[in-house]
């Protein structure tokens, strides 16, 4: 049984590595942002998947539910969420200034221009 | 009243000052601020480090909680060294930098360049005092956040695409330490480092464990630029303003090398079997690596920028180098060299943002002459320089010095690794004399035959304040190789903490 | 009284996930946008009220319902909304709909 | 976790992937940005089932709404289709298929999915679920943990966000000046004029979308909600304004001092909470000092922090869209 | 009770989801990507009941608002692309 809960962490450790494949291998600077966000998001489902607990349900403490998860990944989880939103924000706003300087948004393009 | 706040206002003066700086729409008024805020946190930290002198550690409950409940913050003999490093190199960089920055910057965005300013410090000294895992990583986000603005801010086009890099570079980073502390948390449930030492005995040799070790570790050597991983770091000094690299090149990357070092040192070293070997076994080529790469690069460099940027991750390497001895006087030769290196490679760079004002550019032919045009400016530039080569009477000599001794300690591999400090102090001597010689020496570089620059003699643009910043800087660099006092005694105590009992 | 509900909630979701499938499948085989943009559209709406009656009559009369029937307006109100605005933006990009006789073309050659 | 449940959410994650390498192998990155929406949808919707309904909602309002109008607004102004090839990409996928199986390799001796016997259920949350019943006494347990127990981690959650405004505005400029320049409001450029149900339909909806948000605001601490989810659903709102009305009647709403102001407001209310607490004897971020009544002053203390919270993220994602859409039109 | 309606709206989100995949046109997309909106709401639905935690409702209704944005930011990009390339050949196959 507790293989079928260890796909959670498999699911992790492929959604990890297509994000990190995303931003080693591809030259586009939108599609390395992309894949930030998914390297991120991956990171989430892993904090999320540990604090399941068997039975329990959302720990807002209703009428009749005893059993929680516990709380605390999923705080951390919020706030990794606005730091990738934040971070992405800050990429996408690189990238534009990046296309009114260079003119192309292709990270060899860019190093072409830049070599002496 | 306050003392017992004190750690907490060493993050709330400059955390609370930056969304305010961003309404002071008058020219000057937000650096002005900014400077102000900034004093004041460089005050708050010398309380804090003469206070924790006598192997003290101050600890502070945010919001009141218990440790392991709540955020703790925990100002230690290395915490209260680092918050001297950032905060001084803050403040001599803002007081010295007005008008260069000014000259970068456009007028309307200049309240935006200050809060981003104060958020870095913010960011630096908020990891520097915390003693929770996660509460480090936010607040690293802070930091490299609010840097990528700094850098970003200059009128060259290139630094945009360098902190692009920068930027990829540093989240992944950032996130592998976010997945190593998830697996640490996931296995011994709490994220308070001293917690967490404490109940990693259970679970030490699990393979989440080694694993969770490291991602954290080439997370922070991402970070830190350790040699291999510290591609984002020559483009992003060299392409920034003068006045940001100053700052940056004095304490972001020695942050996240006390985050490392606090790790390993602290949990992981301990209990991990073999880790100690691990660490001293990964780390020590990579610290020889760099630095040998580091300095033969620098050696080669046309422009000065990237050459003091190059030496930057030789004189990392020499820190690594240190910690990874894994002894109390290795370790305190490394803490006292984040120390050292800061006033050294921080005077330097300032005293480029002083050149850059008079001469068109910063390539070695373009600084000629600037000896006979800027001679106290070029006076502090030279005892800088030699404090970073390590000549006796400066403080690099010191920290050299104790790196030798405790590289003594290791019989054969010891002998090796003096070999490895004096051949890269002799490329250091090299690179340094190539500035010097070029600036002295060198015809007299007038600016109408190169094209691309623009002749820019207006000494109207020369700060007043800065020459006077600079031989401040300059002197601490020859007082803190003499009477090494304040520093020498936290850096003791900080390794005794950090190694715990070890001989 | 409760099994009555119990069977016309049961008949109510069924037959909505029926719908939801036929919309699935319908999205797939259609040939051109504007016919998969018909199928989509439509079994959206009707399942979509098909399932949330089909919840409302399990959850009784209680604040679950309301907030039931706030999402059925809501959903009623904007999906109609974004499947025009989808047409109208296609139309005015020069997507034509294949009409009659395009039919009988692809009999004969292989479809793009 | 019941099978049938976690058949589901298998299911789910299933999908994910095969979402996730086609966002990675498109070369169109239109399409990417909208499979990563969908992407979005299906991690939000596994988190639901894995009990974390705080962190759906974020991510839904957050992840599947801002970060696709972001990028959008970003792939407007830039090209939208890769030129180059993968560099080097057998070089890469080696590396990264070594990290992958040093990932898994880890995973084995990991406490099996949901056993109570964990360290992290063990550990710190039954002290979380017992105190906050009996000192904070608001029945989410996380809106307690995030605004109370560790306040000063969201403290530097909201300084992030506040970094982020402040740098997109440093880089791209503030947008005033395009609209500052009085352009008029010509018909050509007041949002979508073909269509004009959308723009109906959008008056009469986006005063509900604003009433959802202050709801979603003022509910955080009973239902999943917070300043969060709050400030995305509302900068989602105002943002759904200028996308149909365009984008200068926006800015007539919401102007950019405004705008700068909510920014740092937020974080000065945040902090000045922190150091009302410690004027008055506490630590910082004790709220409990705030009322006379321990539980009181904690419930008065999460309430003004989360207001702080949904002001900034509202002031700064709104802010950062005017940015992008003013680039735009410049 | 509601597991058959889970699983119909599942499947329906995976053929969604091929068509968002292989659609031709960029318009395919779109609508793929709204008919998934439409199902997560319906499937989060269900599920607070099978859960038997009906407050979970108003996350419910964000999601159908989010989808709602979402469509309309699209076509926003799409009119500014049309009208700033000014091209006008039908955007039919990518």
């Amino acid at each position: 049984m507790d293989i079928l809960g260890l796909y959670h962490y498999w699911v992790f450790a492929v959604l990890l590595m297509t994000g990190f494949y995303a931003i080693v291998a591809k030259p586009n600077l939108i599609k390395k942002l992309i894949g930030l966000s998914l390297f991120q998001s991956a990171v989430f489902l892993c904090y999320i998947t540990f604090g399941k607990l068997a039975g329990g349900t959302a720990p807002i403490v209703g009428k009749g539910a005893e059993l929680f998860s516990s709380p605390l990944p999923q705080v951390l989880i919020l706030t990794a969420i606005v730091v990738s939103i934040s971070t992405t924000a800050l990429g996408l706003a690189l990238v534009l200034r990046i296309k009114e300087a260079y003119g192309s948004i292709e990270e060899d393009e860019i190093q072409e221009q830049d070599a002496p | 009243m306050l003392a017992p706040h004190l750690p907490m206002l060493q993050v709330v003066v400059p955390l609370l000052m930056a969304p305010f700086v961003v309404l002071l729409r008058p020219r000057g008024l937000a650096w002005a601020a900014a400077t102000m805020a900034s004093l004041m946190a460089f005050a708050i930290a010398i309380v804090l480090a003469l206070s924790v002198v006598g192997d003290a550690t101050l600890t502070y409950r945010v919001g009141g909680w218990m440790a392991p409940y709540g955020i703790e913050l925990r100002v230690d003999a290395f915490g209260a060294l680092l918050l001297l490093v950032i905060t001084g190199a803050s403040s001599m960089a803002l007081l010295g930098g007005q008008r260069s920055l000014e000259r970068a910057l456009p007028p309307t965005r200049e309240p935006y360049y200050f809060s981003a300013w104060l958020l870095a410090l913010t960011g630096f000294v908020g990891i520097a005092v915390s003693a929770d895992a996660f509460n480090i990583f936010v607040f690293m986000e802070v930091s490299s956040l609010a840097s990528y603005v700094l850098i970003a801010g200059g009128p060259d086009r290139r630094a945009l695409s360098a902190v692009f890099k920068y930027l990829i570079m540093g989240t992944v980073g950032a996130t592998f330490y976010l997945v190593g502390i998830g697996l640490v948390y996931m296995m011994t449930g709490t994220l308070n480092l001293a917690d967490m030492a404490g109940r990693i005995e259970a679970v030490a040799d699990t393979r989440p464990m080694i694993v969770a070790a490291g991602f954290i570790t080439v997370g922070l050597a991402l970070k830190a630029a350790i040699f291999p991983l510290h591609i984002w770091l020559p483009n992003a000094y060299a392409y920034a303003p003068h006045v940001t690299t100053a700052f940056l090149a004095a304490c972001a990357t020695k942050v996240a090398l006390y985050v490392l070092l606090r790790f390993d040192f602290l949990i992981l070293q301990q209990h991990l079997s073999g880790h100690a070997f691990q660490f001293a076994g990964y780390l020590m080529p990579l610290a020889v690596l760099g630095i040998l790469v580091g300095s033969g690069v620098a050696m080669f460099e046309r422009d000065l920028k990237r050459l003091l940027a190059f030496s930057s991750v030789a004189q990392i390497g020499y820190m690594l180098l240190g910690a990874s001895l894994v002894s109390v006087s290795g370790l305190h030769a490394a803490i006292l060299h984040m120390f050292n290196h800061a006033l050294a490679k921080g005077g330097l760079f300032l005293a480029v943002a002083a050149f850059a004002a008079v001469t068109s550019g910063w390539r070695l032919e373009q600084i000629g002459g600037i000896a006979r045009t800027m001679p106290w400016t070029f006076a502090a530039f030279v005892v800088c320089g030699l404090s970073l080569i390590g000549v006796p009477g400066t403080a690099g000599f010191l920290s050299k010095w104790y790196l030798v001794t405790a590289a003594l300690e290791h019989g054969a591999l010891g002998i090796a690794l003096v070999c490895v400090i004096l051949l890269s102090s002799l490329m250091a001597v090299a690179y340094v004399w190539r500035m010097v010689e070029s600036a002295c020496f060198a015809p007299d570089f007038d600016a109408e035959t190169d094209a691309d620059s623009t002749p820019n003699r207006d000494f109207a643009a020369f700060s007043h304040l800065l020459p006077t910043i600079l031989w401040i800087v300059a002197l601490a660099n020859l007082y803190f190789g003499l009477a090494n006092a304040l520093p020498l005694e936290l850096a003791k105590s900080a390794a005794r903490t950090l190694l715990g009992g070890l001989p | 009284m409760n099994i009555a509900i119990d069977i016309a909630s049961w008949v109510l979701l069924t037959l909505g996930g029926v719908n939801l499938l036929i919309g699935g499948i319908g999205v797939l085989r259609m040939p051109d946008f504007y016919t998969r943009m018909h199928a989509a559209s439509l079994t959206d709406s009707m399942g979509a009220i098909l399932v949330i009656l089909g919840i409302m009559l399990q959850a009784g009369l209680s604040l679950a319902t309301v907030k039931l029937g706030a999402i059925l307006a809501f959903l009623l109100l904007t999906s109609p909304t974004a499947a025009n605005a989808l047409a109208v933006s296609a139309l005015l990009a020069g997507m034509k709909p294949r009409t009659g006789d395009a039919v009988q073309r692809t009999n004969h050659e292989a479809d793009a | 976790m019941s099978t049938i449940t976690l058949l589901f959410s298998i299911f789910l994650l299933t999908l994910l992937m095969i979402t996730t390498m086609a966002i990675v192998r498109t070369r169109n990155l239109f399409v990417a940005v909208m499979l990563m929406g969908i992407a979005s949808l299906l991690i939000a919707a596994s988190f639901f089932l894995l009990d974390a309904a705080d962190v759906a909602l974020t991510e839904a309002a957050v992840g599947a709404g801002i970060s696709t109008v972001l990028f959008l607004g970003a792939l407007a102004l830039t090209s939208e289709r890769e030129r180059s090839p993968s560099s080097l990409p057998l070089l890469s996928l080696g590396i990264v298929a070594i990290v992958a199986l040093i990932v898994i390799y880890a995973t084995f001796d990991q406490p099996p999915l949901g056993s109570p016997s964990a360290p992290v259920q063990a550990h710190l949350t039954p002290w979380y679920i017992e105190s906050t019943r009996e000192l904070i006494d608001i029945p989410n347990v996380v809106t307690a943990v995030l605004a109370s127990f560790r306040g000063y981690d969201t403290l530097g959650e909201v300084i992030v966000v506040f970094t982020a405004g402040v740098g997109v505005l440093f880089l791209l400029g503030t947008g005033a000046s395009a609209s500052a320049a009085g352009a008029p409001l010509s018909e050509d450029n007041a949002g979508l004029r073909h269509y004009l149900i959308p723009r109906i339909l959008g008056r009469l909806l986006i005063p509900f979308i604003l009433l959802l948000g202050f709801y979603v605001q003022f509910h955080g601490e009973y239902s999943p909600g917070g300043g969060f989810q709050a400030g995305a659903i509302v900068a989602a709102s105002i943002i759904l304004y200028s996308l149909l009305e365009g984008e200068q009647r926006a800015l007539l709403v919401i102007p950019q001092g405004v705008l700068l102001a909510m920014m740092v407001g937020g974080v000065l209310l945040y902090g000045a909470v922190g150091v009302a607490g410690l004027v008055l004897g506490g630590n910082f971020l004790d709220y409990s000092v705030l009322d006379s009544d321990p539980v009181k002053g904690q419930q008065w203390g999460i309430l003004l922090i989360e207001i702080g919270i949904g002001i900034t993220v509202a002031g700064v994602l709104i802010s950062i869209f005017h940015a992008f859409a003013s680039r735009g039109a410049a | 009770m509601y597991y058959a309606v889970i699983v119909a709206t599942l499947v329906t989100m995976a053929l969604a989801l091929l068509r968002a995949v292989r659609g031709p046109t960029v318009y395919d997309r779109v609508l793929a990507v709204n008919m998934f909106g439409t199902k997560t709401v319906l499937l989060l639905a269900a599920l607070a009941f099978v859960f038997g935690r009906p407050d979970f409702l108003d996350l419910v209704l964000v999601y159908a608002l989010i989808n709602f944005i979402g469509v309309f930011a699209v076509l926003e990009f799409f009119r500014n692309r049309a009208t700033r390339a000014g091209e006008r050949q039908p955007a039919q196959h990518e």
